[in-house]
């Protein structure tokens, strides 16, 4: 057989870095071809060069035997060639039907034939099993959903070839099956997947190929059948990780923060409690509503009713200032909108939170904000030209990295990490898993959510599961396993509307 | 029930409550203020700068701004007036004449912007410099006239109890209505402005529909400016001096987000009619000059605060 | 040998008149002059740009200045330098300047008045009661505000005099500068106060429009013509409405030998000095017993009776050349 | 040559170029424009937009935008010259006075942009309008003077060859930089602009921060109308009208972005005096002013565009 899409001797350079040197891999009809590699290998950027996002600094791509040279992305898709980006591009200003068909629309002459548009988009989002109204804009959702629709929009075009960057990092097991589902079917029709993610297991269960990039330089190519996990890993890193991380148990303390009986818009009646060097972890399904009582607790949104205790006294929080004087920092989810300050430095970005703790007189001191900042980009591998760079040009992974590193570097009492290994890859989680494993033993209490099964499985001390906005059970380590949490995630029947 | 649900979620409804509690104030305390005349009147004192905040609508909703509407109409009505009294051209061919400079200034415009990546606010007012500029080197300063009758027609005629202007400006917002509202080309000017790195991303050409929007954009604005200039009867370098943040103003009032992805056109018409009503008010109220400029200003003000309020329950 | 001088405004045409009476009497005396002003009136950029000007290099200078007062210490630095400065068409007085040459703007409002008066004798002797509005270009412009006072001056010495009422349906409404602004003006106006009897424009603004314009915004032929109005300036489409009945009195000054007389009088004081210069003009005595010298260029008076004597010379003085 | 890389890398450096190049052409083609008199000409005729510049810097930051200088200016101005010239009052606590309203007027600005939501485009243009009405009603129009000499002497003096107004700028200037470079709450003006929701989620209120940019600004716009007034000698209600424009021009040319997030004092001061340059030199080019319109216009495209490919190679 022929290949479909040929990258040959592809190298890309950035000023102060070389994302690709020489890089050539094969793509033939059909088959779902993985991309591995640790945050900042060059994934990504080989992708956009694909796509016709950037144009390579040297060597070429070929697709169906012809040369290309893209001006423009649509010139790539015309051809047949459909990306999801690893950074969302979704319009929340759009209906979520008007998304799931952007650049394709149903039409008569130059007018958009919006009565089909609605009703093909419902049929498309029963197909996906997703609950919600595509008259309403995408802004009103969650990532999860809006990573849902990206992929559905993706997959509604006719392609040769679909290129998914990451399209399971903030994806639940059961909307990664569906999409594998997709994927299955799209692979049938002769259409070439080519599939990023750092979640090796997914590669294992869907991909036939495996090519692996180490800083920017293709490692192999292999059939999946004949290489193992730990195979891959190696080449990743370039060495043995025999350590990977093995739970530790915490010496656990008091009750630092207890929410009773706590209801906001989409979630009801939720009660639970953290001690002091315990790791809660959270776990449920997409819109199950668990980034929206974080935002309630730490005064991000209104709470309806319910009570909030810090150290067992009453506590009312108004905005995220008064719960940070309390002592509680959150990474939040969606990196770019709430975490991240892009234009800026990932100096300004680290040391943003602690400033305080930074101050001469009213002036910040910047020989210790060079020193937080180096300490935070040793301590969390990030890779990044300088600490000046800004954080707009960093990989994703290691933006997210950026993300954990400031709200750690403040040291909270009790730190909400939501979906914090979203994008990193399997070297740099077993440093984070590392950390908050020994932050924990410092006495801070952590509550983190992850829709990563195994991920919550092998962190937490308890994991908390929910399922439609209420809160089914609190399971120990010892008792969960992943059966028992997916009965609890799909318990209730929704509450919202 | 649910018809009136529908009416007060519309975007457009509380702007249009803040224009209706106007009109009846001012119908009851202003004589002379409901007349079909004044009405007319008012209407035809905003076309001039309604027709171009339909223009400005679609910049604003790409995220961008333009600075240089006043000066493309003071341009363009020059140059038309020039072509038909100095050198004698037919007015439709100086009418048209006038249009391609507004294209050209607007195809400039959105030349700095995309290709050049100079932002918007600072290529429109170099482009406010420039056009004045051109219009005043043109016209030595000198108010230019008397045209045809087949011209100045256009802007004095009366249908029945309606000023040609008034029609013009009618069909330019219907036309402009259909357009951001039904057409894929105006679906797409949405998504560029609610991000327009992700419409890339997804093959919309944003250069494209950034140039084709500031087109339209100058080209309104030489249609204003054939307007003004018909219904004045003389051309003058300095007409619309200053009328950009009237139109900007409008548009605002009107719903239309200056962050980007967010407007309609019908808000900036009611937009554009609030402010003429204001205008035309306060003189009937026999309201002192002095005070007219602050009573205007709160109204704004509080125009937009009120639709905030209800803006805000919805989030 | 370079003159310069500064108008209030570059955008109002009214200037062309000065600048031609300037290139004519630059010609004639074969000397350099240049005629700049911000575009659009403003008191600090005036004085920025004469600024400049002084240290560009210049030999002397006439300054028609935005506000009395913000010019002083510009004229100042002049004189310092050496550099002779003159007013025309508005007067800085006790700025140290060597001459005025124009008429008051209060005295030329005054007149407008005096012209308003005989208007209604002529047109409405028996009403008791007359209701106008006045149109100007800033709230904050000094001259326009100097010559509406005179307006309102000759008015009340009228009433005094005849026992009528005058009535001032409200504050002046600003245009501006903007001629599609005045005319909307006027609409408004007019419309809302159906009993006015009257308008005075402190300036030409809505009158550069066409006749069939200005008609329609006064509400009619019929209308216009009852009513008494009075303006600014005598440009040729001003005359035009005079001619066309549709406008029944304007007050101009003499633009164009002000630019003139401005330049001899400054090539005078570069050649035989100032001392000697201001020797051959006439003398003024003030109030407070000092001496000034102010040359008084007069003001011309034109309703259709004698609209036609004004044409010609209008359109040879006001067209850029 | 590591220290030539840094320097270009600087933010500044282009936007210096630019203006370096312009004085030298300048210096070669236009008689006395690199006199020590002219140079400082220059920078006084540019210390009122300069001082305004340097808050509108810091609002812009914070993705904001304030269309009200101008008539706080002129406001405050009035404030002074009415209460030391028709009320007696000193001259240094007239001034005060004056600042007062400068920040009053801030205040109600960042109130209604951060309680009641209203696009600060739209809060900041019904200001213009209110306080340019206001300063009408209290001065009638009149230009208001004479003033004592301890007030004018605070605009006419010179110390040395230096104008006085120069010096004050220079002061604003640095305090401006010092305060937006090196404190912490200068930091939280940045994370303000460059992510809203992000600065609000580490604890940074940023109503708070948005409140003090607005007053900031106030303050510097009366604090340009003192200098103004006391400059001229004369307080007039339309001072400072359209100076809007030219401050945000000066700012954006400075590398300040629209977008919030990004800018330096040191780029704004040069943006001014860019400005203030090509005025002067223009006119001692001898170009007519209509054509200056046009150079100006252009220059500052021009400008930017140089900065533009700079910065573009970055990215
Ligand atoms: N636009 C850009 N400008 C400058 N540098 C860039 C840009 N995009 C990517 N890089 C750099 O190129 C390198 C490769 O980045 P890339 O995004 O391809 O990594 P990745 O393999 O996708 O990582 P991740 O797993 O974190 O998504 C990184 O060092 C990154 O900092
Ligand atoms: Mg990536
Ligand atoms: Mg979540």
């Amino acid at each position: 057989m022929k290949p479909l899409l040929r990258v040959i001797e592809v190298t890309k350079e950035f000023p102060g870095v070389k994302a690709l040197s020489n890089v050539s891999i094969d793509f033939y009809p059909g088959e779902v071809h993985a991309i591995v590699g640790e945050n900042g290998a060059g994934k990504s950027t080989l992708m956009k060069i694909i796509a016709g996002v950037y144009k390579p600094t040297s060597g070429k791509i070929i697709f169906d035997d012809k040369e290309c040279e893209w001006k423009h992305p649509s010139e790539a898709i015309k051809e047949g060639i459909v990306t999801i980006f690893q950074e969302l591009s979704v319009m929340e200003n759009l209906s979520v039907a008007e998304n799931l068909f952007l650049g394709s629309e149903p039409k008569m002459g130059s007018f958009v034939k919006f009565g089909k548009l609605y009703t093909s988009a419902k049929e498309f989002l029963k197909e996906f099993d997703l609950r919600i109204n595509p008259n309403e804009k995408l802004g009103k959702f969650t990532l999860g959903i809006q990573q849902m629709v990206e992929i559905a929009r993706a997959t509604y075009k006719e392609s040769r070839v679909i290129i998914m960057d990451e399209p399971t990092s903030s994806l639940p097991q059961k909307d990664v099956a569906k999409l594998f589902e997709v994927i299955k079917h799209l692979k049938e029709k002769g259409v070439t997947i080519i599939f990023i993610s750092h979640r090796l297991e997914e590669i294992f269960e869907i991909a036939d190929k495996v090519s692996i990039l180490r800083d920017g330089e293709l490692i192999e190519t292999r059939e999946i059948s004949n290489v193992t996990i730990d195979e891959v890993v190696e080449m990743m890193v370039g060495r043995k990780i025999e350590n990977f991380y093995i739970k530790k148990t915490h010496k656990i303390g008091n009750v630092v923060l207890k929410v009773e009986q706590l209801s906001g818009d989409v979630f009801e009646d939720v009660s639970f409690e953290v001690r002091e060097g315990e790791i809660l972890g959270f776990s449920g399904l997409i819109g199950a509503g668990r980034t929206e009582i974080m935002e309630t607790i730490i005064g991000l949104r209104k709470k309806k009713s319910g009570q909030i205790y810090i150290d067992n006294e009453e506590t009312e929080i108004k905005n995220p200032l008064d719960a940070m004087k309390l002592g509680i920092g959150m990474v939040p989810e969606d990196r770019k909108r709430k975490g991240l300050i892009l234009i800026h430095s990932v100096k300004d970005n680290i040391t943003l939170p602690s400033l305080d703790k930074l101050k001469k007189f009213v002036f910040v001191n910047e020989k210790s904000e060079r020193e937080l900042t180096k300490w935070a980009i040793d301590t969390f591998n990030i890779k990044t030209p300088s600490m000046n760079r800004k954080v707009k040009f960093l990989s994703g992974g290691n933006q997210q990295k950026v993300v954990v590193a400031k709200w750690v570097a403040l040291k909270p009492k009790i730190l909400i990490l939501d979906e914090p290994t979203r994008g990193i890859d399997v070297g740099a989680k077993t440093e984070i898993y590392e950390l908050i494993s020994d932050l924990a033993n410092q006495g801070m209490a952590i509550i983190m959510i992850s829709s990563d099964l195994p991920e919550i499985l092998q962190i937490s001390d308890r994991i908390a599961v929910m399922a439609y906005g209420h809160l089914t059970g609190i399971l120990s380590s010892k008792e969960a396993n992943q059966e028992k949490i997916m009965k609890l995630a799909t318990q209730k029947e929704k509450i919202y509307v | 029930m649910e018809l009136v649900k529908k009416i007060f979620a519309v975007r457009e409804f509380t702007i249009f409550l803040v224009l209706i509690v106007l009109m009846l104030f001012l119908g009851i305390t202003a004589k002379g203020f409901l007349s079909v005349a004044n009405i007319f009147t008012i209407i035809l004192n905003v076309s001039f700068i309604g027709v171009m905040a339909c223009g400005m609508t679609m910049v604003i909703i790409t995220g961008g701004i333009d600075l240089s509407v006043g000066s493309i109409l003071g341009l363009s009505g020059v140059v038309m007036g020039l072509l038909m009294h100095d050198f004698g051209v037919h007015p439709l061919a100086s009418v048209l004449s006038g249009f391609l400079v507004g294209v050209l200034c607007g195809l400039v415009n959105g030349f700095l912007i995309t290709k050049i990546k100079i932002p918007p606010f600072i290529s429109t007012l170099g482009m406010l410099s420039i056009a004045r500029g051109l219009a005043y080197v043109l016209s030595g300063g000198w108010p230019i006239s008397p045209f045809p009758q087949s011209f100045t027609i256009q802007g004095q005629g009366m249908v029945g109890p309606i000023p040609v202007p008034v029609l013009y400006f009618a069909g330019v917002a219907i036309i402009a209505y259909i357009f951001l509202r039904y057409t894929i080309v105006g679906r797409r000017i949405y998504a560029t402005g609610g991000n327009l790195e992700a419409a890339k991303l997804v093959g919309i050409k944003t250069d494209r529909i950034l140039m084709l929007v500031y087109i339209i954009n100058g080209l309104l604005a030489a249609f204003a400016g054939f307007l003004m200039t018909a219904w004045l009867g003389v051309a003058q370098a300095n007409a619309g001096q200053g009328y950009e943040l009237d139109v900007i103003a409008a548009t605002v009032i009107g719903g239309t987000s200056l962050q980007g992805g967010e407007g309609t056109i019908l808000g900036t018409v009611i937009g554009a009619i609030i402010m003429g009503v204001l205008r035309n008010g306060l003189i009937l109220l026999g309201v002192s000059s002095f005070w007219q400029q602050v009573a205007i200003g709160s109204v704004i003000i509080i125009a937009v605060a009120f639709d905030q309020l209800r803006g805000g329950k919805e989030s | 040998q370079t003159f310069l001088l500064s108008p209030k405004s570059l955008n109002n045409p009214y200037w062309f008149a000065a600048e031609n009476g300037m290139k004519d009497a630059a010609t004639a005396l074969g000397v350099q002059a240049i005629f700049d002003a911000p575009i659009e009136a403003d008191a600090a950029e005036q004085a920025q740009k004469i600024q400049t000007y002084i240290i560009r290099g210049v030999n002397g200078i006439g300054i028609s200045p935005n506000d009395p007062e913000a010019i002083k210490f510009i004229i100042k630095t002049a004189l310092d330098r050496k550099i002779p400065v003159i007013t025309f068409d508005s007067d800085s007085p006790g700025s140290g300047r060597y001459v005025y040459l124009g008429t008051n703007n209060y005295n030329a409002g005054y007149s407008a008045g005096e012209l308003m008066s005989s208007l209604i004798d002529q047109y409405k002797p028996e009403k008791e009661t007359l209701n106008f509005a006045i149109l100007t270009g800033g709230l904050a412009a000094v001259n326009l505000n100097e010559r509406i006072a005179g307006f309102k001056d000759a008015m009340e010495n009228y009433s005094m005099k005849t026992g009528k009422k005058i009535v001032y349906v409200a504050d002046p409404f600003p245009c501006n500068d903007d001629t599609a602004v005045a005319i909307q003006v006027l609409t408004d106006v007019t419309r809302r106060y159906p009993n006015l009897d009257g308008w005075f424009a402190s300036g030409g603004w809505p009158l550069f429009a066409p006749v069939n314009t200005v008609v329609n915004a006064l509400g009619g032929m019929e209308k216009a013509q009852s009513l008494l109005t009075v303006g600014f300036d005598t440009l040729p489409p001003e005359l035009e409405l005079i001619k066309a009945n549709a406008w029944k009195g304007l007050v101009g000054q003499r633009p164009y030998d002000m630019g003139y007389l401005s330049v001899v009088v400054l090539y005078n004081m570069y050649k035989i000095g100032v001392d000697k210069t201001l020797q051959l003009l006439p003398q003024v005595t003030l109030e407070d017993g000092s001496v000034d010298y102010i040359i008084d260029t007069g003001v011309d008076v034109v309703t259709k009776d004698n609209v036609d004597e004004f044409f010609e010379f209008a359109n040879k003085v006001y067209t850029k050349k």
